[in-house]
């Protein structure tokens, strides 16, 4: 356990409404509980925060000084002003969608949320229609967070950057639970399941499982 | 009907612990969709729950602390979390509130978001009495807990490698050097007797002679070994922490028995030679052990040998091992002797990886490796060996004077022997499986059995030596743990009530994961204890248990019953129920929920572990309780992360069914189906189809006399006879068939119907005969059951006999009533 | 076909030796904590010249680590090859200084000399092609590197007359 | 050598090795830095030490062979100092080593041909050669003198002092304190104050008791920066030294290097460096007998430039995949192992000694206010006087390319400097009398970086140039944001069309942009800066983005979409090499007759041009 001091309030505010946080809270936290919606895609409240999809950006003010920062990491310090919805908050999200659109095109949420911020089409070239994965990396951390297994894990970096198992062949260590659907946030990982779970019913002796 | 209701469910009694339910609004996924104003009213109005709450998201830092301070406030001892899925969120829950007086097992999340707010239609209030039905059930079952205490596990002696394989010494070295006392028992003490063995499970492997010496010398040296010298493994007693083992002796003399904390199996699989096929003949056709025993003898042959990976030709998987050994020995004869010359027949479908510095290896010693085109297979002949060139397609031919075949493998006769003593379910030549359930994830990283070697799947004596080493590490972590007074068993994990286990051996005969051991008990039969370190929870086993002895601890049979009583209670006539288990129906719901995917509102899902968790009784009780309808949905068949859940399920259920039809309720109104989690457009049919059928049949017409005639039911399905000749039908873990094997079905089931009739009649009649008190003429009797006299008259004397029922005569005519104590 | 002179061999054998260290012998130096699973892989794959399914078994056992998470390293980083490497590596440096100086040029004509793309290995297994991003030599741009050897100020020219030697 | 237990034993070993130094004996520096070795340097220096061998030579004659690190003038390389005379050869060859033997060792006659001249004058030592005239050496005052493998060597010249003088006279707070004085700013790029960074390390510490780590970033990834190379492989104890004083400054055990596997011969001295050291006792258990215990492990970076970013360097010397983390809670606060962690630059660990030894007042008057000291540069690309120079800080732009640099070979005109690797800015002709300082760098949209410097002429093209750091940086992304991972692609896919004459000018402004969500939205300081290569070019470049748009034409001839090859008839001496090596065998012609190129078949693949030895293809 943190050693956290529970009963110190911290005072901000978002978008000028005055806001209340312990410590340890964050301002996506704090948002929610005062029911300020703030767009999310990587987060899920099981796992650590990663500040992946950078969707939840939010804008802190501090007098002059202005920066864009990730609410679901970023701890409120006294005095700080949040907006959830200023241009540059909106510009990052607005640019973030459209590339999203180019590189999961066959996903459904992310087309909704895309709508959303009036992003409906994109000028970026497709690499490939049918992929759905932002590599949000939720699925890894549930597996290995929530179901203590790492079943999956994400292989290379940057653009090459995919979900996988070691040597790309069906892991025997995946327990087939399935949380990795679950928490998926665009669906895509209902197209890799099989991949990654293989035959299950074929499934003896010891494989990849530690 | 009202002295039933508690049958099987606890007792909350004076010191029952206060319940709290906390909603999740979910930002926009739940609130504006379940009018949770309302759901807190209804609520409120549950006995059994004492505060109700509502939150923006009880899953996060905000909403936990407020969890924390109302527990605190309130004194509240159990908590429903009403939001998304369990089986995500429920661990946060655990481990967030575990230092708040909430442990584990007093937490039930309800997935109002993914079972009501994104895939049914309706008004909010409609989906808010729904939810609330759901979370009542939840609460009730969350009462029903009797909690069991934490079971700390110690380890009491030293740790045993038996079996005698190679693995023996890795693991005894890791041991060893974590300073923990450890017992080989080995065949031999003399470390070049082992070296010399070394080939008859590895061959080839003369580059591990030396640091294989070094090890068993580092094992020897220590004082922490102490190695015995033993017959026979006769038999393994007791759990985790704390084993007795017992190895046969010479003739006169009694077993030697040594009493140690933890079991390490080391366990070499075999090699055979290819008999006759392949041209063998032991001599100048030979097989790897062969060859390395030659080589042995003789040195390395000066002469023209073909090593010829043949296993894809036997069908066998494992050419990449065969040319790992092939190529091991093909260094040592080209290194030494010059005349020799090496090649390596092998078919193209192998992929054979040799690094770099193995090329060039392979270059300057002049080993050949020579592909072949694998749809032709290569003949034998004498001194030649025809082969199809991958790249021209013409037959060749490449002579030899002596030529390699691949060994069969084996997991051995004697180890299969060991591992069955272990608690290992085998089958005759299938290599030992490891880990072939999948678990909860509390569990998974556990290992149940600790077995290392080549009899759990052919390889590398490397492999072998590093399975050894990671089970002395598995180990060496859990002593560790041990003492520092860390090791628990997971919580949910079956336990025997000695008092109730007559030592039938059912459980032990069905259980897959090994945990249920018999003990050493006075009398004929020995009574069972479960190794919760080896205990899975599938909990089908407590399911079975004819005499209720076996119990899932903190997620019994009690509880369901509660849940299913409690939900049916409060379901309206065309509202259908279910059961889903965790890896199959819930998440395949969970998953439907996700998607937003929508059906039909009057189904009603709850959460079970493992479908075939599910008893007889649980079954019955939502009959009894008012339900029309009852769907399982386990896994898919064959993907059961308990083994054989659904297989036990589906008999259990066809007993239900052949219940139901004799006393004139439809059979349809029972029915297992099985949902992959990845499907959930699947599951939605299934859950269609069955409200459908419901619909078309309608509520069952309950009086008085159904409503006694279920509860009879009831009571049958929880006889002992009954659930004695279930019992044998289940299927057993060396059965291959789904369902379980149909040889001489229709006998059985014939015999099965007999004994469920005749034990029905009896419960009927003692059931009467305790709802009237006062004696009754078998006249009476017939005519209140609706049978016939003849068959109420044997069975009446029956229950005399047995001192059930008395029987006194007025008049000359006997009259009946239930025997006082 | 086979034959060798007595003498020769045996010197050739010792040289065989030398490069095949036993996987145990390089975890021995490595204490069994997460923390030293880049230093192994880097070691193993220096002797080995790419890590196999095997071997990260072993590093992972000995280290403590899921081989998923040994997975993700080794694919994160580039130094780490998954299938075997060629006899020669050849590195063409795509630096700043070298880029300038049409080090793209030598790569792309390195590609259509071995006939294999950057990062492969060609079918012989004779050479890997790998392009680098700045092994400190830019005073001598562009830069090959061939295995050890450097070969500065070059050109599509010298490096294919460089390779045809070995 | 025996084991130092005192304070004063360093100091009287440093005097006899001082005095053994000074006796006049002969000595012979090849420089083996990586430039010179690359042309064959140590083949020179395996011929001279095979000629003395052969030779056998007098003792009072016989040099000392020391193969040292670099000297930084690397485009004369292989570069031999001799000493005690002080004359500097350059470009050496083997086969020149037997005449130096003879000629200058035996009879300290001068071989003019092997001096280095420049514009018809000759000069016999470095220090009037103009390249290192105008230089300042404080970091790397040891790299090229001393021979790194050789502790003796460097304890004559001073190392280990500083850290005497720490343990001896001075508290850790004073240590702190005395860095705080100088003003030194991290060398890394970023510029943040090195004296305040401890201070948080050390507040941060005495909140939360425990282990704290000092950690060096030789992970310099840069492409064509190669300072902290040469510091490593030349004189690898200022490195050591350095982190001991900070180890003592906040009393940490352990500490890491972190070096590029690129760098082989970096890590080699690095390690050899250490072990001698904690042979003789300056480092490990009890340096010299303070009783004070720290101890330095090497981690080899495995090709991932984003390491050199602090939060993936501790990942990855975690043994992690290099993924950054959000920064919110410091690293000097949670580092590695989630404690308490210094990680400075090597470069700015090879001036802490200095601090300590001069104190901070005397370094805090070199450079201008505010970035005070010296900072080595990488001189690279389109100049005369390739190497590594170190200056004082605010020297102008201008002095170092044209001065020292020597300015643009051949008939080329200086077009800008490119300064701060990927992360950095393209610094136009216009402000090449720019102060090099970091605050200077900053106002003008570049950075001062690592110290990479990289010159361009009239036949670079900006857009491509901005293309090549964006696809360095793409490759190079861990992948883990997406305004990153995406964000480059996609700012790659507008430069893509830019240099293939596609896209519109209103394709800029959207750029800009993105530009701008890229840098806000990514989560570490690799996307955050990835953009400045191409917002700087586009500030003072634009008119270059314009002409590939509109003209449909690369000014400078690099775009392979909009240049055309051809053969100048005048030049061309028909040899038919290019038409022999052609891969699309679209270049005809008759012996001996100048030849032609099929435009329509040639792909653009500059093998023509590059081999041609008329020099007669042109570009257009």
């Amino acid at each position: 356990m943190k050693e956290i001091d529970t009963k110190k309030l911290i005072n901000f505010s978002i978008n000028g409404t005055p806001a209340q946080a312990k410590e340890g809270w964050t301002v996506l936290d704090t948002a929610r509980n005062m029911g300020i919606h703030i767009p999310t895609l990587c987060h899920h409240e099981a796992v650590e925060p990663s500040g992946a999809c950078r969707l939840c950006v939010v804008e802190a003010r501090d007098g002059a000084w202005s920066k864009v920062v990730v609410s679901c990491m970023y701890p409120p310090y006294e005095g700080v002003e949040i907006l959830t919805d200023s241009e540059r908050v909106k510009n990052v999200r607005r640019w973030v969608l459209e590339m999203l659109l180019a590189q999961c095109p066959a996903s459904r949420e992310i087309k909704a949320l895309a709508a959303e911020y009036g992003v409906k089409s994109t000028r970026f070239r497709i690499k490939n229609p049918e992929e759905q994965c932002m590599l949000c990396g939720l699925c890894v951390r549930v597996c290995a967070e929530v179901v203590g297994v790492q079943a999956i894990s994400l292989g290379s970096r940057g653009v090459l950057k995919h979900v996988s198992t070691p040597y790309m062949v069906p892991n025997r260590a995946c327990i087939a639970c399935g949380s990795c659907v679950t928490v998926c946030p665009t669906g895509a990982m209902q197209a890799r399941l099989d991949k990654v779970r293989g035959d299950v019913s074929q499934r003896t002796g010891h494989g990849f499982a530690h | 009907m009202k002295n039933n209701a508690n049958k099987h469910a606890a007792t909350g009694g004076e010191n029952r612990e206060k319940i709290g339910v906390f909603l999740c609004e979910c930002g926009r996924k739940i609130a504006p969709k379940i009018d949770l104003k309302l759901l807190e009213k209804i609520l409120s109005n549950d006995q059994i729950i004492s505060h109700v709450m509502t939150l923006p998201y009880s899953c996060e830092l905000p909403g936990i602390e407020k969890i924390r301070e109302i527990v605190q406030d309130k004194h509240i001892g159990r908590v429903v979390v009403a939001g998304c899925e369990p089986r995500i969120i429920l661990p946060k829950l655990e481990r967030e509130l575990e230092g708040f007086g909430i442990e584990k097992g007093r937490i039930d999340v309800v997935n109002i978001r993914g079972y009501v707010a994104s895939v049914n239609q309706g008004d909010p209030s409609q989906l808010a009495s729904k939810s609330a039905k759901l979370i009542s059930s939840s609460a009730a079952y969350l009462d029903a807990l009797i909690p069991s205490p934490k079971t700390r596990i110690e380890f009491k002696g030293p740790v045993m490698i038996l079996g005698g394989g190679m693995a023996t010494y890795s693991a005894a070295q890791e041991l060893v050097r974590q300073k923990i006392e450890t017992i080989i028992a080995v065949y031999t003490e003399d470390t070049e007797d082992v070296i010399r063995m070394l080939h008859e499970s590895y061959p080839g492997k003369w580059d591990s002679h030396e640091r294989l010496r070094a090890i068993i010398n580092e094992v020897n040296e220590s004082p922490y070994i102490k190695q015995i010298t033993v017959g026979k493994l006769e038999k393994v007693r007791g759990v985790m922490g704390h084993y007795v083992v017992t190895f046969a002796s010479e003739k006169d003399k009694p077993p030697l028995s040594y009493e140690v904390g933890a079991i390490i199996a080391a366990l070499d699989g075999e090699m055979h030679n290819q008999g006759t096929d392949f041209g063998h003949d032991g001599k100048r056709v030979l097989c790897h052990t062969e060859m390395d025993e030659h080589i042995w003898l003789h040195g390395a042959p000066g002469h023209r040998v073909v090593f010829w990976i043949n296993d894809l030709e036997t069908e066998r998987p494992y050419a990449n091992l065969s040319a790992r050994t092939a190529w091991n020995m093909a260094i040592y004869i080209r290194e030494h002797n010059v005349f020799s010359r090496v090649s390596i027949l092998y078919n193209n479908k192998i992929k054979i990886l040799l690094s770099s510095a193995e090329q060039i290896m392979s270059r300057e010693l002049g080993i050949e490796w020579i592909p072949y085109d694998g749809t032709i297979r290569p003949t034998v002949q004498d001194g030649f060996i025809t082969y199809n060139d991958q790249e021209d397609q013409i037959e060749k031919e490449l002579g030899w004077e002596q030529l390699v075949l691949s060994p069969l493998r084996h997991p051995g006769v004697e180890q299969l022997k060991v591992a069955q003593i272990l608690g290992l379910h085998t089958d005759g030549s299938k290599f030992l499986e490891r880990n072939p359930q999948m678990v909860r994830p509390e569990q998974v990283g556990l290992d149940r059995k600790f077995i290392a070697g080549s009899a759990c799947e052919p390889c590398d004596l490397k492999e072998t030596l590093r399975q050894g080493r990671r089970a002395a590490h598995k180990i060496t972590e859990l002593i560790g743990l041990a003492n520092e007074g860390r090791l628990f068993a997971p919580s949910m994990v079956c336990t025997v009530d000695q008092g109730k286990c007559t030592g039938c051996g059912l459980c032990r005969e069905i259980c897959d994961c090994g945990g249920i051991a018999p003990v050493d008990g006075p009398g004929g039969n020995t009574p069972r204890v479960v190794d919760p370190m080896s205990c899975t929870g599938g909990g089908t086993c407590a399911a079975a248990c004819p005499y209720h002895a076996l119990s899932l601890q903190n997620n019994t049979t009690a509880q369901r019953e509660a849940r299913v009583a409690a939900l049916a209670r409060r379901l309206d006539e065309n509202e259908v129920m279910g059961y889903g288990c965790n890896w199959g129906g819930v998440a395949a719901a969970d998953h439907a929920g996700l998607r937003g995917m929508h059906y039909n509102s009057r189904f009603y899902l709850m959460p079970v572990g493992c479908i075939g968790q599910l008893d007889l009784s649980v079954m019955g009780r939502a009959f009894l309780e008012g339900a029309n309808g009852l769907l399982l949905i386990g896994c898919p068949p064959e993907e059961c992360h308990h083994s054989y859940g659904l297989d036990h399920a589906w008999s259990r259920v066809l007993l239900i069914k052949k219940m139901l039809d004799l006393i004139g309720i439809e059979r349809e109104r029972i029915a297992l189906a099985h949902a992959d989690l990845n499907k959930p457009d699947q599951y939605i049919k299934t859950v269609n189809s069955f409200v459908g059928i419901i619909d078309k049949m309608g509520p069952i017409k309950r009086n008085e006399m159904m409503e006694a005639k279920i509860n009879d039911v009831y009571d049958t399905l929880n006889n002992s006879r009954v659930r004695w000749v279930l019992g044998a039908s289940l299927r057993r873990p060396w059965e291959t068939t789904y369902p379980s094997d149909q040889r001489s079905a229709l006998a059985y089931d014939e015999t099965l119907f007999d004994v469920l009739m005749e034990e029905f009649l009896r419960i009927r009649i003692i059931n009467l005969l305790k709802k009237q008190p006062g004696v009754q003429q078998l006249q009476d009797i017939s005519c209140s059951l609706g049978e016939e006299r003849q068959q109420i008259l044997s069975c009446l004397k029956d229950l005399t006999e047995e001192g059930i029922i008395s029987r006194i005569f007025k008049d000359r005519i006997p009259y009946y009533s239930i025997r006082q104590e | 076909m086979f034959r060798h002179n007595a003498t020769d061999s045996k010197e050739r054998i010792l040289y065989v030796k030398k490069q095949t260290t036993d996987i145990d012998s390089i975890m021995e130096k490595y204490p069994g904590e997460p923390q030293y699973l880049i230093s192994l892989l880097q070691d193993v794959q220096a002797q080995y010249s790419y890590i196999s399914e095997e071997n990260i078994r072993f590093i992972c056992d000995h280290v403590g680590v899921p081989v998923t998470k040994a997975w993700s390293v080794l694919t994160f980083y580039r130094s780490f090859n998954i299938e075997p490497r060629g006899e020669h590596l050849v590195r063409v440096c795509c630096g700043t200084a070298c880029h300038l100086k049409g080090a793209e040029r030598i790569a792309e004509d390195l590609e259509r000399h071995l006939c294999v793309q950057r990062e492969h290995t060609t079918e012989d297994m004779h050479f890997t092609l790998e392009t680098i991003n700045c092994p400190g030599a830019c005073a001598v741009a562009p830069v090959v590197m061939v295995d050890d050897d450097y070969l500065g100020a070059t050109n599509q020219a010298d490096v294919r007359n460089y390779l045809k030697k070995l | 050598m025996e084991r130092i237990t005192s304070i004063q034993q360093l100091e009287l070993l440093k005097n006899s090795l001082q005095k053994a130094k000074e006796s006049g004996r002969n000595v012979v520096r090849v420089c083996l830095g990586p430039g010179c070795r690359a042309q064959g340097a140590d083949k020179v220096a395996a011929a001279f030490r095979d000629t003395v061998r052969q030779q056998g030579l007098p003792v009072k004659i016989e040099p000392l062979i020391k193969e040292t690190g670099c000297h930084g003038f690397c485009k004369e390389g292989p570069l031999v100092t001799l000493v005690p005379s002080g004359l500097f050869y350059s470009r050496v060859k083997p086969e020149d080593v037997e005449e130096i033997v003879e000629k200058t060792i035996k009879k300290q006659e001068v071989i003019s041909r092997l001096l280095y001249s420049e514009n018809g004058t000759s000069y016999r030592t470095a220090n009037e050669i103009p390249f290192y005239k105008r230089q300042m050496k404080l970091a790397s005052r040891n790299v090229g003198d001393i021979d790194p493998l050789n502790i003796e060597d460097a304890i004559a010249n001073d190392a280990y002092q500083a850290a005497a003088k720490a343990f001896s006279s001075m508290s850790p707070d004073q240590v702190i304190k005395e860095v705080e004085i100088s003003g030194l700013r991290g060398r890394g790029g970023a510029g943040f104050p090195t004296g305040r960074k401890w201070r948080s390390a050390s507040n941060a510490v005495k909140k939360r008791p425990g282990p704290v780590y000092v950690v060096c970033n030789g992970d310099e990834g840069d492409p064509g920066a190669f300072m902290d190379c040469a510091i490593m492989e030349g004189d690898p104890h200022s490195v050591i030294e350095g982190m001991i004083i900070a180890a003592y400054a906040l009393d940490a055990r352990q500490g890491f290097i972190y070096v590029r596997e690129e760098y082989p011969f970096a890590i080699r001295n690095l390690t050899i460096a250490m072990d001698q050291a904690r042979s003789v006792g300056l480092l490990g258990k009890n340096i010299m007998g303070s009783g004070f215990d720290f101890d330095i492990r090497i981690n080899r970076g495995a090709g991932a430039y984003v390491c050199g970013e602090s939060t993936a360097l501790f990942l990855s010397i975690e043994g992690k995949p290099g993924e950054p983390r959000a920064k919110y809670i410091r690293s000097v606060e949670r580092g590695l192992w989630d404690r308490p962690t210094v990680l400075n630059n090597v470069e700015t660990w090879a001036n802490i000694p200095v601090i300590i030894e001069k104190g901070g007042e005397w370094f805090s008057k070199i450079g201008v206010p505010g970035s005070t000291g010296t900072k080595a540069f990488s001189l690279v690309g389109k100049v005369k006087n390739v190497g590594l120079v170190e200056v004082p800080m605010g020297v102008p732009l201008s002095t170092i390319v044209e001065e020292i640099g020597g300015g643009i070979p051949g008939k080329g005109a200086f077009k800008a400097v490119q300064t701060g690797g990927p992360s950095g800015g393209c610094i136009p002709y216009k402000l090449k009398d720019v102060s090099v300082d970091y605050d200077s760098l900053t106002k003008i949209g570049s950075i001062m970086g690592s110290g990479g410097m990289i010159v361009m002429d009239d036949k670079d093209c900006v857009v491509d140039v901005a293309r090549y750091f964006l696809r360095f940086l793409e490759e190079e992304s861990c992948g883990k944001c997406l305004p990153c991972r995406l964000g480059l692609e996609a700012m790659l896919e507008f430069l893509d069309n830019f240099t293939q004459g596609k896209g519109s000018l209103e394709d800029i402004e959207e750029l800009k942009s993105l530009a701008k969500a890229v840098q806000d939205g990514a989560l570490c300081a690799l996307g955050g800066s990835a953009p400045n290569p191409m917002l700087t070019t586009l500030e003072y470049f634009r008119e270059e983005y314009e002409a590939h748009i509109v003209d449909k034409r690369c000014p400078a001839g690099v775009c392979k979409a909009l240049i055309t090859y051809h053969i100048d008839p005048e030049a061309c001496t028909g040899c038919g090499l290019c038409a022999g090596i052609c891969p699309q065998s679209c270049i005809t012609g008759e012996e001996k007759s100048p030849h032609k190129i099929v435009q329509n078949a040639c792909n653009r693949c500059g093998l023509c041009m590059d081999l041609c030895k008329f020099s007669a293809i042109t570009v257009s």
